[in-house]
């Protein structure tokens, strides 16, 4: 009955990175180690028990969520999913907090009543995380109406994957989105897979995108390991919902590292199709590119990931060592005074 | 029959419909705070109990939005809407279409604050006809039984056009989500045209005022039994209460107004003085609000009592649609009756 | 904001009829004039005050109905509406058991436990009629796996207006349907309103069927005022999803003749566009074309009418001295033993 | 703790976990009855908590489904697929995610038949992964406690894999819509590993067998207090009885198996015999069922009562994720045996 179709990575030729800001690529390259390190210690504190609860790791997506969020401005709103810690890294979530909330602290981003499923700092524009998949975009919609009818100028992101664009919630947010041309991009991280289910078994159409024309919204599909591709992609759609023109859906093609969740091993996935896209990982790519670029050289950026992870292995530190919340805590925040 | 509610104030009444009441809420609510809009399936011509009629004329057409049919789509909007700091009135043309929309109440609305650590607020009215009203199982449901359960958001279900005024405001004014459930017959239309009826209409004071939520409201005053009894159901009780008032029984009437939260105090105080509970409620018999008191009492204040705890509802069942079928299922005066004088034998 | 886009009709050329059997061409109009003598008594009854509950009235619709049942076998199952006299009538539910249901009476169809808004009789495969806009059609999909899975060769029909294709269990059961290739048809009457609010208002794009190919499905704009159009359309797409290619959407461009529901005079619709659709009335247009053809004559016609218009009165009779229902009856049916 | 249930047949029994025990049932009835189905996402790996595990290989594609992510849609075409024949069981990943599907389930699986005048019989069973297991409050609903009230369907909480079997064959063969929620500490999964805990596992028959809807069952004897406990909190409640039995203190502990019908006699029976009663469930103490049994107590059985009906329950409030906060939240032992003293102490 399943046929896979298995499709492989087309990498496009890039733009060289001579035109871009060098404060800008290093931030993305940044990010996309941030997001890399910490999750990768995160894997390691779970497999030795120490952490609890459950993890969606977002490793191979780098490029995707921070070529996003960069091309948002600090204000900007992101709604995040259950694959949250790269998004919320991406825009500006602090690794102490976010570490802390997984550990379940009262200095996490959420005071621990979060946890990884719900992290989120509305300081830096992250709402809180939604792990209903599909519930967020209606309520990404809905904040950019807010900054519609106030006139902030503000855009709100709505990241989901390409299994999320078979729930009806979906549907509904980007018919609203279109009809009253709210300032709200549809990001999907295109993984090819919703937990096992290859998306050739889910739908019987080839791209995410293509879906956009039925709501009379612009639709791309775009290569999603290389963080500049994103951040054009995202900034054209910021600027034109800005400019009152309405909503866009971008569909970044990706791939996950690792399975659904920390206990998956992903042994569904075709080794023909782990291999080609493993090879496209974002990370050394992006690096490779950097150092063409004569503004960097090995040793800054060599810096720059020491300097990374001192910032995690900090962040550990603080988590372990904060409290765990007043048991009292748990009567708290069920109603606004 | 006594059902409306004069005011305390010196303000000067007029009797309107519960719908009418409910306009001059929203209507002073978008006056007064320039956040607030409205948005619901066909609202522009008046929706469909008349809530919205004039409001477009009104406030215009950027606070009185149209919906497409999407229900969990605009939920979720309102929330966002909401969390970005708008205070939305979402009309519903029956409640029993919030079902459609049930994730984002209960897994959304009512938990986002909760799971954020208090980052967000979500003040937000859902305007909900409920109850039976001669259309058939999926147009019937006490929708307010359905959400009482759920931990984060609060309840209302006025009876009058006093309370349904003054808990409207307040509602309007609270930050969390509010389900604001009016009985499909006491608004006092019927579909596109007004047409009170007695138990639609009361007094309301030309004056401002506002009725707390989480209070209750002893109706009608007594000794020998305490009546809880809300919305339509109210009405049908106290009705019973005046007969057999004249009959020598005296009945306390409780109209609890909200259901979340519960003014339980009120309750235990008059079963403390009766003795004696019937709980009187439209929905089914299984899970509901009165389920809920009665094992309250029954855990706080069971020594009080001289009787078993009554509950009149609907049986177990959807609600039929043939006339004769509704009437024998929905409580009715009779059956009210009934459990009263069962009580008082005990 | 709202600007009205009045669609006026466009009236296609239309094949002669002489190539039809002269049953089916019968059959059609008698079944057109059925729902429209039927809706016309009950709205009367309404105004009487003599008969209970709302009702939805499908006057003006009757070619797509009636074209879309006669063009399905007697074992094919559709599903209603809250509008759903008119689907009923064409699929073959009695008039007797349909007027008695109105009435609440135990002759009823649903042994008056239903109402005007849930009558159904499976044995014409007619399924009791579902009020909550959007979710027949996933069951309408349901129904096409069972006879996918028992190969019953039968085909399923799901009745929907234009403003359902915005919920969110319409999109599921669309892409369900595709890519498990069920044999289901989905049938959009698209009256350009729901209740009171135009297509443009809650659709950025101009038909419903442009929304098929978000699916990987076949999608069809058709005249929906001639009955044999509709026909011929519902027969191909019923031919192939028997030949187990899959489903198929079809959208029926009608109007209502009065307001959504009893009580509405429907005055937010422009004179203009009232009167242009009015014109094409399917029932006086189908007449004239009959009359064309030297197979009908006039007389045939009218005794035709007149035999339908003896049968209703004879149903309101029989539903008016019918029983209510055993009120003990209100504690069956919630459980199967 | 003797947690497993033995049965009266002479057949020689094994131990396995519940979800060993539901994997054969669902096996055998998908042999016995060829319209049976499974469907759900990413069920061909084995189902979240591996209910489904080595049934793709055993029935193949046509009969092990994997579906997209689209709850109201799948659950919708169960509903048709039933309607015409088959009897579809619906797999969750976890049961928090139906309230996604809600409408198909308060609106359209549990009335049509009954709209419909008996014409329609629905069978479709719900495997719903239920209660808080450490992932936040979105993983955490007791989805027994919210379609409690609801007519038209039933609904089972197994505690012990001898029960969960038996009950869950038994809801294959029903008629009617079943939810079926078992608690997803007592699976005996841990992601995708088999790695049973003690509460999870029991002897279970090698010989066919069914256990009926709606027959309670006395889990331990006892005659100075009746406590009634499902799912999880049946094993912590027995933990504590058992503790408390050592002390002098004789508890009767009833597993009620299925909230709806649920087996009032059986409790009703144990009260008359101890006066005294103690109820113990995971859900908010608003609106669950333990209200519902409160009040028909309350209502039915007051005059055998010597104390108050004290509720174990969750506060009103989402469960947190923390674990020092989950673990306040949710009802322990101690609180438990607190309440269990208390009522004694009357
Ligand atoms: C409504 C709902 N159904 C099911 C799930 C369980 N679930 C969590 S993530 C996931 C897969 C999501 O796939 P996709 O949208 O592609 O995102 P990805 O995991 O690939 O990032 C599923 C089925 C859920 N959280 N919510
Ligand atoms: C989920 C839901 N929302 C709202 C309604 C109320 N309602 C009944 S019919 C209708 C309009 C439907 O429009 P359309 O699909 O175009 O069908 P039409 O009435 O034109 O035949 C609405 C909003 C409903 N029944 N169900
Ligand atoms: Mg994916
Ligand atoms: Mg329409």
């Amino acid at each position: 009955m399943q046929v896979l179709n298995m499709r492989l990575p087309e990498i496009p030729d890039v733009a060289p990175l001579a035109d871009y800001d060098a404060g800008l690529l290093t931030e993305t390259y940044r990010r996309m180690v941030l997001i890399r390190q910490f999750e990768m210690k995160v894997n390691e504190l779970f497999l030795q028990g120490i952490m609890p609860g459950t993890i969606h790791l977002s490793l191979g997506q780098e490029a995707s969520v921070v070529g996003a969020c960069l091309a948002l401005e600090a204000d900007d709103v992101i709604t995040l999913t259950h694959r949250g810690h790269g998004q919320a890294l991406a825009k500006g979530l602090s690794a102490d907090a976010l570490m802390a909330e997984l550990f379940g602290k009262e200095t996490g981003c959420c005071q621990g009543k979060g946890g990884s499923l719900h992290i989120g700092d509305m300081s830096v524009g992250a709402l809180p995380a939604i792990a209903i998949v599909g519930a967020s975009s209606p309520i990404a919609a809905g904040m950019a109406f807010a900054f519609k009818r106030q006139e902030t100028g503000q855009v709100a992101l709505n990241f989901f994957g390409e299994g999320t664009a078979n729930k009806g919630d979906w549907h509904e947010a980007l018919n609203l989105a279109a009809i009253w041309n709210l300032p709200v991009i549809f990001l999907c991280e295109n993984n090819l897979y919703g937990v096992s289910t290859h998306i050739t078994e889910v739908m019987a159409i080839e791209y995410v995108a293509e879906r956009a024309s039925a709501y009379g919204m612009p639709g791309r599909t775009i290569y999603g390991n290389d963080p500049i591709i994103v951040y054009e992609a995202v900034r054209t759609a910021a600027n034109r919902a800005r400019a009152g023109a309405g909503p866009a859906l971008i569909e970044c093609l990706t791939y996950r590292r690792g399975g659904h969740k920390r206990d998956d091993p992903g042994a569904y996935r075709p080794q023909e199709e782990v291999e080609a896209w493993f090879k496209t990982d974002p990370i050394p790519a992006f690096r490779d590119r950097l150092l063409q670029d004569p503004r960097f050289s090995t040793s800054v950026i060599e810096d720059l990931e020491a300097s990374v992870k001192t910032a995690i292995d900090a962040s550990v530190d603080l988590a372990q060592a904060s409290d765990t919340p007043a048991v009292a805590s748990a009567l708290e925040h069920v109603y606004a005074d | 029959m006594q059902t409306d509610k004069r005011t305390s104030s010196k303000s000067p009444t007029r009797v309107l419909t519960v719908v009418q009441a409910l306009r001059e809420a929203v209507r002073e609510e978008m006056r007064r705070d320039e956040r607030v809009f409205v948005l619901g399936e066909d609202i522009r011509i008046g929706g469909s109990f008349l809530f919205t009629l004039g409001l477009l004329d009104e406030y215009g057409p950027e606070r009185v939005l149209n919906t497409p049919i999407s229900e969990a789509g605009f939920v979720g909007l309102a929330i966002g809407a909401a969390i970005q700091g708008l205070r939305p009135i979402i009309d519903f043309q029956y409640g029993d279409f919030i079902f459609t929309a049930f994730d984002q109440i209960i897994q959304q609305c009512t938990k986002l604050r909760y799971m954020s650590g208090g980052q967000v607020s979500i003040p937000l009215v859902f305007q909900l006809p409920t109850g039976a009203s001669g259309r058939g199982a999926q147009h019937a449901n006490s929708v307010e039984t359905v959400f009482f359960g759920l931990p984060g958001l609060k309840i209302v279900t006025p009876a009058t056009p006093y309370d349904a005024k003054g808990l409207f405001k307040s509602a309007v004014r609270d930050d969390n989500p509010v389900l604001f459930c009016v009985h499909k017959h006491l608004y006092g239309s019927k579909g596109r045209q007004l047409a009170a009826s007695s138990i639609s209409r009361g007094h309301v004071p030309d004056d401002e005022y506002l009725v707390p939520l989480g209070k209750g409201d002893i109706k009608k005053r007594g000794s020998d039994i305490t009546v809880v009894a809300n919305g339509l159901m109210l009405h049908r009780s106290l009705n019973v209460a005046e007969a057999l008032e004249s009959e020598g029984l005296s009945a306390e009437v409780i109209d609890p107004r909200c259901l979340v939260p519960f003014d339980a105090d009120l309750v235990i105080d008059s079963v403390i003085k009766t003795s004696r509970l019937v709980i009187v409620e439209e929905g089914n018999e299984r899970g509901g609000w009165g389920a809920q008191l009665a094992a309250e009492i029954a855990g706080a204040a069971i020594g009080y009592l001289d009787a078993p705890i009554l509950r009149v509802a609907s049986p177990n069942v959807p609600i039929p649609f043939s006339p004769v079928l509704e009437n024998a299922v929905i409580p009715d005066e009779s059956r009210i009756r009934n459990a009263i004088l069962e009580v008082m034998d005990h």
